[in-house]
């Protein structure tokens, strides 16, 4: 029994995977995928899973109970009235679909960007706009293609996507190897390659901003591997706009990764997200910037990729594979951690959770003085204080209101990052008790 | 190393030479130790330690480190007298073979308190002149640094 | 060749430390010492060099010039007067000497117990004080010793020593094994195992609260050798105070080590260390916390003691030693970092110096928070508000101004404990402006 269960290991080191069915960029449904990768398969379903960690994981509670504060920072905006914890790819496409955002609002279709294997449909809306039909992936029709699906209303481009994100979204059909798919994510990537900002944790760019920059830098020919390993979620874990009229999905990054740097182009664009129903100021919202926040932190500067923790190798048999089952890696810390740190369970967890602690604090504490300086504000305009003596008070709550969302919206509570956070809500902080100042100031 | 020396020193040399055969055979069947070279605990080549997989990235690592032309696994990873040495091939050999045979281990692989113990004897014993103002005073506490906590790089190379 | 090199570097090494003098208690000299250990003892005198980083180094320029703010912060104190920055050891008691802060207030003996050698001074006057002579250190004696010194007037106890810290401060003579000699780390160690706050950087302290507890815990009998490479550095490298009339010199770890309980204490205390001149605030003064604030990091919780990086082995000839030329390690990062962190220097400094960049900018933002702060208190106090009418504000003067000073007066710019030290700036922030907001409402 003894030497018969040693053959089958030495046997499956050897037979890693076996080609049983054609893929090509035409089969977008990850069961026929699966039938060749039955292990990354299987792996990938499981993100149906629910489970809870201390400050993340993939219970869907809705964050407004939580913590009501948030109904007062997010009046008069969709999120005010519903915003839940995030959960598994499994639910991308279908928890876009329940949510009351969407019907209190009208949306666009370039939400579909995110939440669904939308390339086809790309691909599709390309050649209806004209671009020829041609072997491979396509670029040309992709590209054309989003910016069309970008601009449908939702319900209508609804109707053009079937799955949440597939093995085709991050991977070459023929070789497996990974790829980036998503046209925001290649324009952004072009403005940060142009742009100065430092990003020792991006090799590939540093050395295009050396060349001759007659090309646009292209992750999918300089990235190195590891690159790619968090290239790929950078996709979509990343801050985004709509831009203009056309609704054309866009990250600014045009100044670099940094929080100030997005803030910078914003306020160059005259971006607004709404006009804040208590305090009247024009603020903005952050969405999930997890690329650019892990961009600041010691693990991207050493090297470290969302896919060594997210998706860390399981040893299957004789074969390693990546897990698929992307998740908290709070729930797998041996996988995702102890190679590289070697401290028991407990303490990892314990470690990873002061960092997070610490940062939750400071985000109350930021919490309180951003909705402190909403009630000032409030409660002068109710005095008849005219909106242009509020003025400096209104750049703060801006300021305020952006730099807390950002370490609020952003997932990992702080531990992507966790001096940097500190930083972000230590200026919220500064800058919501002096917007206060003024307001009660303002006459 | 104290506690090595503490377990042999509790042992008779039939024993000893008793643990080393159980060691062999009853943690293996005589196929599977030939199967799985069991003779590899014997034996001081790496490459006997690769027989089984499950150690590649250790030999890897080890052939990235200042040390792959000066220390081979065994200097560092078991006793060097005798008889100690052939305990912990028989011990490491049950336990190895076991827990590769029901795949019940810890992953990734953690050296054990013992096993450690033995590796920072092992690195005194190659540097003991070097690190004798460092490795422990005359009298005091009389402990030694933990040599592997600075240099675990060493042994097994950067990139782990 | 290369045998005899070898072989003479074998001779070399069996001859690592000769026992020249026969050393004892009664020997302070560390010229002394120095024949027995004589690579230590050059390092030793190598603390007399001047050097400057970043954020830190040995040249001692002044503080208040190179920051005015400093002034304001400082009004009506000793330091408002002379505050510079540190040095080597070597200067430790000439630096007191010449310091204006000596000359503008009538300082106490108990400075001596950090600037000096002063264990034979404690001798002697326990000695006078009734203890019976004992052979050995006779504890005894030096505590009720430093009892009597830390209450005479300065210059009278600076006349009992005459050297900086040497070698017996750290070290038994006979087995020159670590030891710690300072009565007020004795009597604050104990007190911090007498408290709750978990130190799981201290693993005897944790076992000695496990135990019966009927002896205090004594850190020369059950600390291990890795834990007293950084508490003969906790000796001095702390927060304290004068306790009462005696000034008997006290280490606030009642309630724990971190910054809050330290505050507490000294609020159930009463203590304050001056009225603020412009403010009108009674508030606190922080000193050197580098114990303290190292304990709440990433490196004290990895079981990294300040020796590992202020006093890294060295290679001389063919052994190696614990490099006495205590300094900043960014002036010796080969030796300090790069056995733990496989980077290259240039990258290891760039990652120090990101987190320090950081923290200077967040503490430029809570001085001028608190310098803020202060202005709004002497102004509505020049326009006649009562103190009881800011009583309020001055509370969180206190507040602020603690937390500001806790980072400031700490050595590392934040290094040794990145994300605490953000923590704290962010709270400091949060203080001085709602203390303004307190301060403008006030009537
Ligand atoms: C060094 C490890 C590490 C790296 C690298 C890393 N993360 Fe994380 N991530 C974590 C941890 C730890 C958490 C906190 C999980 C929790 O609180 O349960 C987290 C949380 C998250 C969450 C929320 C998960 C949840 O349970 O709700 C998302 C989404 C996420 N990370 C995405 C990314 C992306 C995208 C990248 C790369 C740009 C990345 N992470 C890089 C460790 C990492
Ligand atoms: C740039 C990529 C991107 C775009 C565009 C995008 N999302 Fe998301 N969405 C994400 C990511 C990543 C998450 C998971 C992280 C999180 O929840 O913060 C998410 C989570 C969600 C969730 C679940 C959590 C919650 O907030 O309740 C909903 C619902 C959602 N998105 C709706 C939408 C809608 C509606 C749009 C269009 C207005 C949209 N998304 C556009 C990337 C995107
Ligand atoms: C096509 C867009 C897209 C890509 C690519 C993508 N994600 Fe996501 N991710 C999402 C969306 C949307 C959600 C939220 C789903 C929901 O809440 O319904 C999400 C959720 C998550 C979560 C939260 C899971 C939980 O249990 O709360 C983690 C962690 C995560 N993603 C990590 C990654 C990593 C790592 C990668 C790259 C290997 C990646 N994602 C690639 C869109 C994407
Ligand atoms: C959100 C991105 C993402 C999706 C979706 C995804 N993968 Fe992967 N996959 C990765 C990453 C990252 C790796 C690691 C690749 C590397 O290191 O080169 C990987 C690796 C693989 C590998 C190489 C072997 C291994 O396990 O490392 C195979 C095969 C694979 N995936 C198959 C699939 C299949 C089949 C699906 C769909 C059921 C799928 N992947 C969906 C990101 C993804
Ligand atoms: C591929 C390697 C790798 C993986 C996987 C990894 N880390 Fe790290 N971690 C590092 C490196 C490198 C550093 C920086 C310190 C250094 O240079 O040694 C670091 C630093 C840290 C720190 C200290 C940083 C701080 O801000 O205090 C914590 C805590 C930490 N990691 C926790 C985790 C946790 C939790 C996970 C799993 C979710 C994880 N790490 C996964 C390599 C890794
Ligand atoms: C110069 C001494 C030395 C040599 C030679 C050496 N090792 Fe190691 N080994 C160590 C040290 C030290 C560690 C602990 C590393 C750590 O904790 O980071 C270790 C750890 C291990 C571990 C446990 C993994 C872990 O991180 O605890 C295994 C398995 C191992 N070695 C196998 C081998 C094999 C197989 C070889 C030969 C190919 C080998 N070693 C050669 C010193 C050595
Ligand atoms: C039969 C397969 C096999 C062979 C051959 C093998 N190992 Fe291992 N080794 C394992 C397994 C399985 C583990 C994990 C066991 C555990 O954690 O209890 C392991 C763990 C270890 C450990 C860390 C655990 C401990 O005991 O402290 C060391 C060190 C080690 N091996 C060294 C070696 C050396 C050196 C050789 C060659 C002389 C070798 N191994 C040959 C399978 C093997
Ligand atoms: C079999 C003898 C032997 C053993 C066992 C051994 N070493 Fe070595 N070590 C050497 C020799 C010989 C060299 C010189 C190699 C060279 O310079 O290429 C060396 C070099 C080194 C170096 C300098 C190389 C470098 O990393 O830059 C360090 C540090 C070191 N050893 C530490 C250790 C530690 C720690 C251990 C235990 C984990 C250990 N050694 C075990 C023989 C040994
Ligand atoms: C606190 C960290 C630390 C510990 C613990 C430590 N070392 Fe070192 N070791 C160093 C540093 C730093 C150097 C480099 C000295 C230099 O280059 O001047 C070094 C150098 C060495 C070298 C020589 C490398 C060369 O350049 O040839 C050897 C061999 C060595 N150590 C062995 C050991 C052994 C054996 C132990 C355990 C008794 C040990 N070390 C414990 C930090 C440490
Ligand atoms: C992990 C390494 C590390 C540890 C451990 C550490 N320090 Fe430091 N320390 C540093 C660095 C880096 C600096 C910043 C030096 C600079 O800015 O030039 C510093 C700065 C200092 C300074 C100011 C030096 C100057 O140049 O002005 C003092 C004093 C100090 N530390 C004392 C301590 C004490 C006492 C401990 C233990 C309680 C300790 N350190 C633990 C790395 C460390
Ligand atoms: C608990 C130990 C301790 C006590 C008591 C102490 N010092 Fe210091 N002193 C230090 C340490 C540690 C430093 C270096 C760190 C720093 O400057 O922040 C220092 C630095 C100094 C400096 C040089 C830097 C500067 O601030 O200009 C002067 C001068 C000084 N002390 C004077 C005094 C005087 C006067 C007293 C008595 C009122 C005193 N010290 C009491 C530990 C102490
Ligand atoms: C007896 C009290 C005392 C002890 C014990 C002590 N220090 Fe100091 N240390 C001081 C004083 C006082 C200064 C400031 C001297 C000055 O500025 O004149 C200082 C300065 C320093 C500096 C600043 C050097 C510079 O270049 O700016 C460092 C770093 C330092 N100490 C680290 C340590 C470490 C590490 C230990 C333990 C191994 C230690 N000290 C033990 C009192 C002490
Ligand atoms: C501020 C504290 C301090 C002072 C003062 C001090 N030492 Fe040390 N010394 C240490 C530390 C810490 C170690 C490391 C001890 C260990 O790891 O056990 C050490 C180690 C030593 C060792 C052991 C070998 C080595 O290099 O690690 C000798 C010998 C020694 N010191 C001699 C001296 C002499 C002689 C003097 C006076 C000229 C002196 N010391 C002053 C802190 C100090
Ligand atoms: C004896 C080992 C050791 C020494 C010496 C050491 N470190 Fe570390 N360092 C660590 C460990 C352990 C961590 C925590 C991450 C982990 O668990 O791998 C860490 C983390 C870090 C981090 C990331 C923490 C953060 O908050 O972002 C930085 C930066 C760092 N070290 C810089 C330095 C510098 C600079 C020096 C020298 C002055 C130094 N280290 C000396 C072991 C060490
Ligand atoms: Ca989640
Ligand atoms: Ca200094």
């Amino acid at each position: 029994y003894l030497g018969q269960n040693i053959m089958e290991r030495k046997a499956e080191a050897r037979l890693a995977s076996f080609k049983i069915v054609e893929l090509s960029e035409s089969v977008v449904d990850p069961a026929e995928w699966g039938k060749n990768f039955p292990r990354q398969y299987d792996s990938y379903k499981r993100t149906v899973d629910i489970e809870r960690t201390k400050h993340g994981g993939s219970d869907a509670f809705q964050k407004l109970d939580d913590d009501p504060r948030w109904r007062i920072l997010f009046k008069g905006y969709a999120f005010g009235v519903d915003y839940r914890e995030e959960r598994g790819h499994a639910y991308m496409l279908s928890d876009q679909d329940i949510t009351e955002r969407l019907h209190v609002v009208k949306q666009p279709g370039a939400c579909l960007h995110c939440h669904s294997s939308v390339i086809p449909a790309y691909r599709k809306a390309g050649k209806e706009a004209g671009v020829p039909d041609a072997g491979g992936f396509n670029w040309p029709q992709v590209m054309a293609g989003f910016e069309k699906v970008c601009a449908m209303p939702y319900p209508e481009a609804r109707k053009l996507v079937e799955h949440p994100v597939t093995c085709g979204d991050c991977h070459d059909p023929q070789s497996v190897a990974l790829r980036v798919t998503r046209p925001a994510f290649i324009y952004g990537m072009r403005a940060l390659a142009r742009s100065d900002d430092p990003v020792p944790h991006m090799p590939s760019v540093e050395r295009w901003r050396k060349g001759s920059r007659k090309e646009e830098y292209d992750p999918n020919k300089e990235a190195s591997r590891q690159e790619m390993r968090s290239f790929v979620c950078g996709q979509c874990h990343v801050e985004y706009y709509f831009k203009g009229p056309e609704k054309l999905l866009t990250y600014p990054w045009h100044k670099g990764l940094k929080m100030e740097q997005a803030e910078a182009y914003y306020d160059e664009v005259k971006h607004v997200d709404w006009k804040h129903a208590q305090s009247g100021a024009g603020v903005l919202k952050a969405q999930h910037p997890e690329f650019e926040l892990w961009s600041q932190g010691i693990h991207a500067r050493s090297g470290v990729s969302c896919a060594d923790c997210h998706m860390p190798y399981v040893r299957e048999g004789a074969i390693k594979i990546s897990d698929h089952h992307i998740r908290s890696p709070l729930l797998n810390i041996a996988r995702a951690c102890q190679p590289c740190h070697n401290y028991s369970e407990a303490e990892i967890k314990a470690r990873a959770e002061t960092i997070q602690d610490r940062t939750k604090a400071m985000m109350l504490r930021a919490e309180d003085a951003t909705v402190d300086l909403i009630q000032a504000l409030e409660a002068q305009r109710k005095a008849g204080v005219s909106d242009s003596a509020l003025d400096k008070a209104f750049a703060l709550h801006r300021k305020a209101q952006w730099r807390l969302d950002y370490v609020a919206a952003e997932n990992s509570m702080g531990f992507h990052a966790p001096q940097e956070s500190a930083r972000i809500l230590a200026e919220a902080i500064d800058f919501a008790r002096q917007g206060q100042i003024e307001a009660l100031k303002a006459k | 190393m104290a506690i090595l020396r503490k377990r042999l020193l509790g042992m008779t040399l039939p024993g000893l030479l008793l643990g080393v055969l159980c060691g062999m055979f009853t943690g293996m069947s005589a196929y599977t130790f030939y199967f799985a070279e069991g003779l590899s605990y014997l034996s001081n080549d790496p490459d006997a330690c690769i027989n089984c997989h499950i150690m590649n990235e250790q030999h890897d690592s080890w052939l990235k480190s200042p040390h792959h032309n000066v220390a081979v696994c065994n200097d560092c990873h078991v006793p060097q007298g005798f008889f100690a040495k052939y305990y912990t091939k028989a011990e490491h050999g049950y336990r190895h073979s076991k827990g590769f045979t029901l795949q019940d281990f810890h992953e990734p692989i953690r050296m054990k308190e013992s096993s450690r113990e033995i590796v920072q004897q092992n690195c005194l014993r190659c540097h003991q002149s070097f690190v004798s103002e460092i490795a422990g005073h005359e009298s005091g506490n009389g402990e030694t640094p933990d040599c592997i906590r600075c240099h675990s790089q060493a042994a097994h190379g950067p990139v782990r």
